[in-house]
Parts: structure tokens; sequence; C-alpha cells
């Protein structure tokens, strides 16, 4: 009898925290700190930089040389000229190279920010993906090595690994999970992947940046109990196919604000 | 040089609804850096906010207001095209002043 | 200019000294802001103490202030924060956050014109109570409410 | 790029000359496993041999919706044969070392310092106390887990085998194996078996 009467209370106090937790994110909407580092990222792409002295401002992000509205949700996407499927910030990596004359591992140096040290990689990916909002997630899958990165993206996303025997799926393979307090999107469904790819990137409150999808796996493998995933890699690339395509459909919202 | 605030301002009803963002570190002095080093305080002490020659908002903070600050309060006697500036000084003395044009409603 | 308003500050001799420099040039008028900063009332360490290093002898709880804010933050490094008061003649609204290293966090001055409202976000190191002090026709009165601040994430 | 990563991009490519269309579910394998050679590098103490599958891990990522019933009876008796227990005896420790253990979820992490105890996170899955709100869930609520099934040597024996190697019990489990992989020892164990089963822990309040 007790009992009987304590899990409705337990239920409702539940869902009282859920409420709370809702209402905290709720009020962060009213303003966004990614706005600080967007406006730094527009600079940056004008910014001559480099050996060459060049600006990003021709750099193809896909829908051609210099075309930065909508560039984000259409990433990644195979490019001929790298003969490779690449994500924003590898391509953006491509065009410091070819553009400015920046060895790879310059244009690599800095590619998360920290307190008191900016990212120029962090705040063009900040920008880019802002100039996307309100549009459709939509990356092609029509090269057969887009096709090839989507399905061994998946693969990445089951393999389990590690001393904990976590894969991305551990955490991101079931409906209405959380850890902690905070709710795990389910990547292998639709509407739970839409909203995940939705909010990527996002300035994390708990840190004070804006994170990249990038930066969102390189902390999630850490988390995993993997060795360091290297920005830019193929597997990062893979993956993010993977997540853009399961994505696909949903509005792009990102910056997003969160934890 | 710290950079610029994203300020908005905008006429709802008759009054000015002000929003503002800084960019700043707010360090509280407590913080240690990777090497085990206290990261030094650094943090926005004083900030004014004028409108036609008259101080709107002032406040003095301390290290306890989250990084990247954010500001929204609003007053009357505000009209579309009219200037607002909104100034910050911290506590090493670095500073910044911007302007921002009311919007209409 | 850095230096300089370095120097100023340093000098610290209150109103005085920065009605000088204005006059010197070193600052132009407009950049020169309200006050000094309350060394005394960032460094209290209770609400009491707080009340009196900021000109108050005592407050009185009431109704007519509002605390918006969520019952439970996600996390401690942001939290949302909402006053708002009905007392005629308000003046000031300070942010109070009774666990923190110093209790105080923030002293906003009102003006007339201005609506006796303002949004911000403070860090809270573990849950506490908020205490909004509005000085209203001078006096002082409070209100309070708990915060909960919840260990987040995976973790690590 | 790195000359591995060229000679993983070739490989990429060679496989693909060979499939018009769709990559099949060996060639997504193998090009996955390609990848992930190329992309990982060892930090901390997390080396790139943490990548190499265990056997349940290679089949559990094989078969991301289950496992099938005769390969899941035979995994788990398997990975039963590897339980240690003390051998003190005694697999109830100290609730309150256990509460600390549950809360904290450094350990094994790159960044994570190898000389300091790991924890094990319970609540990043599991209800506990009825006084920690943040908890997830991943995994059931243990909230009077003992105050229901008492304290008797078969549910001590049962909760420390589940927490060494969850694997024995349900297999493909996504509960670390915390006795079995090492990242928690035989005394932390215990003190995570009295959080569950102690009168006085704060689970069965």
């Amino acid at each position: 009898m007790a009992l009987a009467i304590a899990l409705p209370c337990l239920a409702r106090a539940q869902q009282d925290t859920q409420k709370e937790i809702e209402r905290y994110r709720e009020l962060l909407q009213d303003g966004n700190p990614s706005e600080l580092f967007e406006a730094r990222g527009a600079e940056h792409w004008k910014t001559k930089r480099g050996p060459k002295n060049a600006s990003l401002e021709r750099c193809d992000l896909g829908l051609s040389a210099g075309v930065v509205k909508g560039a984000y949700v259409q990433l990644p996407r195979y490019f001929a000229d790298t003969d490779k499927v690449q994500d924003l910030e590898s391509r953006l990596v491509s065009c410091m190279v070819a553009l400015q004359g920046l060895s790879s591992e310059e244009a690599k140096r800095r590619p998360y920010s920290g307190p008191g040290q900016p990212s120029v990689m962090t705040d063009l990916v900040a920008w880019i993906a802002s100039e996307s909002r309100g549009m459709r997630i939509a990356p092609p899958q029509s090269h057969p090595k887009e096709r090839l990165a989507y399905r061994a993206g998946e693969k990445i996303f089951y393999y389990r690994a590690g001393p904990h025997d976590f894969a991305c799926a551990t955490c991101h393979g079931e409906d209405n999970k959380r850890i902690r307090l905070q709710d795990l999107p389910n990547l292998t469904n639709a509407r739970d992947a839409q909203r995940a790819f939705g909010t990527w990137p996002a300035y994390r409150v708990s840190q004070g940046e804006v994170r990249s999808m990038q930066w969102r796996l390189y902390d999630c493998f850490r988390q995993q109990r993997f060795p360091e995933l290297e920005f830019t890699s193929d597997a990062a690339i893979a993956l993010i196919s993977f997540l853009a395509k399961q994505g696909e459909g949903g509005t792009f919202e990102a910056p997003a604000i969160k934890r | 040089m710290a950079d610029a605030m994203r300020i908005r301002a905008n006429i709802v009803g008759d009054k000015v609804e002000v929003r503002v963002l800084m960019s700043h570190e707010m360090e509280t002095g407590q913080r240690r850096d990777a090497r085990g080093d206290i990261v030094p305080a650094h943090f926005i002490q004083n900030v004014t906010v004028t409108h036609a020659g008259k101080t709107v908002l002032s406040a003095q903070w301390g290290p306890a207001i989250s990084k990247n600050p954010f500001v929204h309060f609003r007053f009357k006697g505000g009209k579309p095209g009219e200037k607002l500036t909104i100034s910050w000084v911290d506590n090493q003395g670095d500073k910044r002043t911007d302007e921002a044009t009311i919007s209409g409603g | 200019m850095n230096g300089k308003r370095r120097e100023v500050l340093k000098a610290g001799g209150g109103a005085g000294v920065l009605a000088l420099a204005s006059a010197a040039g070193l600052i132009r008028p407009g950049e020169a802001l309200g006050q000094e900063w309350n060394k005394a009332a960032f460094g209290t360490k209770s609400v009491a103490e707080t009340v009196k290093a900021l000109g108050g002898g005592s407050s009185t709880e009431s109704k007519e202030i509002q605390i918006t804010a969520p019952d439970i933050a996600e996390n401690g490094a942001v939290v949302p924060i909402s006053v708002e008061s009905r007392l005629a003649r308000t003046q000031a609204i300070a942010i109070m956050i009774e666990k923190n290293p110093n209790t105080l966090s923030a002293n906003f001055e009102i003006p007339e014109g201005t609506d006796p409202f303002v949004t911000t976000r403070v860090k809270m190191g573990e849950t506490s109570n908020v205490y909004a002090l509005v000085k209203a026709d001078g006096r002082y009165f409070h209100a309070v409410k708990e915060i909960k601040v919840t260990i987040g994430g995976c973790g690590g | 790029m790195r000359p591995d990563a060229v000679a993983a991009a070739a490989l990429c490519a060679a496989m693909l000359f060979g499939c018009a269309t769709r990559a099949s579910d060996a060639e997504a394998e193998r090009a996955a496993l390609a990848m992930m050679k190329t992309s990982f590098k060892a930090q901390g103490q997390a080396g790139v041999d943490r990548l190499d599958q265990d056997e349940v891990q290679a089949l559990c990522s094989r078969h991301p919706n289950g496992l099938p019933g005769d390969l899941a009876e035979k995994l788990e008796k398997a990975q039963l044969a590897t339980i240690r227990y003390p051998a003190s005896g005694k697999l109830m420790g100290d609730w309150r070392e256990g509460e600390r253990i549950a809360q904290s979820g450094v350990g094994k992490q790159f960044n994570d310092d190898p000389s300091r105890p790991s924890g094990g996170n319970c609540y990043a899955c599991h209800r506990l106390s009825s006084q920690e709100l943040s908890f997830g869930t991943i995994g059931p609520s243990l909230y009077r887990f003992g105050k229901e099934r008492g304290t008797s040597d078969a549910i001590q024996r049962y909760a420390y085998g589940k927490i060494y190697n969850p694997e024995a019990f349900s297999a493909c489990s996504n509960m670390p194996r915390f006795g079995h992989n090492g990242i928690l020892t035989e005394q932390q164990i215990t003190h995570l078996v009295a959080l569950l089963l102690d009168p006085d822990s704060p689970v069965n309040k």
C-alpha cells in the first residue's frame, strides 16, 4: 500500500524535474552567445591570411565558389578536386591550403577554442552554420563515395570497443533515454536525428564555447574511452555523413544553445 | 581588444527592449589552467547604458556573472533611429564601448 | 589607452580623481562610468553583510519582488535569472547567491524611466538560495528562491 | 595528408571500383575499419590498441539489434566463467564509499589521471538514492533494490557478479564489465553491492 502511494509521487517528482530542466533550456534561448562567435567568423572569411595573403571568399563549400548560404545543410559531400567526401571543417582546411597557402598542419592547429583562446576554425564554423538557419538538412548521396561514407559511418556508430565496451549506439540507439538529466537523441530514429543534427554546432553554456560537430564526436569518443579522434579524420567525416543522412529533412537550427 | 558587443534595441509598445551580449571570459580567479596555475581574476566590473545623454542603466558586477554576459532590460523614451551607447570596464582596465540604433516595433 | 585607464583606477581616489582625469582629457565624457566599483560589497560572505555593504541596515521580505528562474539549473555555469520589482520608486536591484564564495553577483542601478526589471545570467557553485535585493525609496526589500544545481552529462 | 591516410583513401577507392552502386555490408565494414585505423591517435592512457575488439565487442557490434538466442546463451555462459569473487568471501562493503563511486564519472578517459581510482558513474544510467535528482535512464531504476530483495548470499553474489561482468547475465548489455575489464577493483565493487543492498543505504530509504 505504501508503495502504491509512493510511486505516483515519485513519478510526479521526476516530471517536475524534467519540466524545470525544460524551463531552464527555454530561458536560455533569449540570448545565444554564439552570435559573438558568428560575428568573428564572418570577419575571418573576408580576412586575407597565409603566404598567399588571400581570404576564403573564393572557397567552394559545395554550392560553387564563395557560396555560403545553405552550404552547411548540404555537407558532407564529395569534392572532385580533393577526390574525397568532406564535411565543413575538412573542406575549410582544403581551402586554407589551396587559397591561402597554409600547410594542412597550420590550418588544423587550433580546431577548438578554449578559455581566452578563440579558434578561427570554430568561428568560421559558427558563422557558416548560421548561414543555413531555417533550411532543410539535405546531404547529397549521389556519389558512390558519399554512400560509402554513410555506410562506413553506420558501422563506426555500432562499433563497440575500449575498457567500457561502449559504441555510439550504447547511448544513442534507443528512444527516450537520458544520461543524468540530459536527453539522449536516438540517432537511429529520424525525428531525434533531425533535431540532433539540426542543433550542432552549439554554444555550450557548461564550457562557454561554441562547439562543432567535429568537437561533438571528439568528446563523445573521449567519454567512450577511445583514443583521441583526430580532427577532420576519415572516421569523423564518415560518422558525420551518417548523422547528416539520418537527420535528412530536419530543419537546421544551429548554432543552438545547450547545457 | 575585446570583441564588439551584440546589441538589440527594439521598440515594444512605449518602451525600448534592450538585449546585449558581451564577449568576456569573466574569470573568477579560482580556476586553474592545464598546468595547475591559478588563472587571475578577469571580469567586467562596471556597465553603463546611455541614451540621449542620460544613463538608462548602470551596473556593477562581480565574477559570478556568467562568461559572455547577457543582459535584458527596458526603458521609456527611446525612438526608432536613435542611438544607444553601452560601455563596460573590467578589473584589468580593459574596456569597450559600442553603439546601437533603436529599431521600430 | 588601457595603460592610462589602469593608472587612473589604481589612483583609485573616487569621484575626485575621475573628474580630474576627465578634465585632463584622459577619459572622454560618456566613457567614465557611473561610480567606483564597490569592492567591499563584492567581498562579502553573507546576505546580511551584503545588505550593509550596499548601504542598508536591514531588509524586509516583500511579495512585490518577483524572481523568475528555473527551480533546477541544468548547469551552474549559466543560471538565467530575472528580477522584477513592483515596489514604488525602485532604485536598484541586486542579485545575491548565498552559497557562492562571494554573496553579491551584481547590482543594477535603475534610473527613473527604466523599468524595475532586469534579466541576466549568473554562476552558481552549488544548490543555493538566491536573493533579489531591491532598494526602493531608500529602503531595502528582498525575495528569495532556491535554485538546485545538478550534475550533468556523461560525468567525465 | 598522412601517408597511411592516403593508403586508406586508395583502399576505399579500390573497393569502390568493384561496386557500382551500393557498398556491400562487408565492404562498409572493411572501409570503416580502415578509416578507424588512421583516424585515432594514442592520447594519455588510451592507446590505439583500445580499438581492437574482444569477442564480445565484435559479436555485439555485428548484431546491433541483439544476438540470436543460441549465440547469446553461449556468450553469457563464457562470460559467467570469468567472474572472480573476492577471496575473503565478503561481498558487502561500505555504502558510503559506494555512493561516492556511483557519483564519480572519471576513469579510463584519455584525459584522466591513471593513478587516481576510477568511478562507476552509476547515476549516469540508473536511479539509485532518492536524494539524487540527476540520474539517467539508460539502465533500470535501482531505487529500493535491496529493500525489495533482501541481503541473502544469493542476491549479494548476483549483484557482485552483475557489476563484475553484466555480459554473463544479459548478452550485449549496455553496461560496462567493471570487474572483468579492470575499471573497478574488487573492493570498489563490494562498496557498490553495499550501496544496492545495505538497509542503511539511501538506495533503500
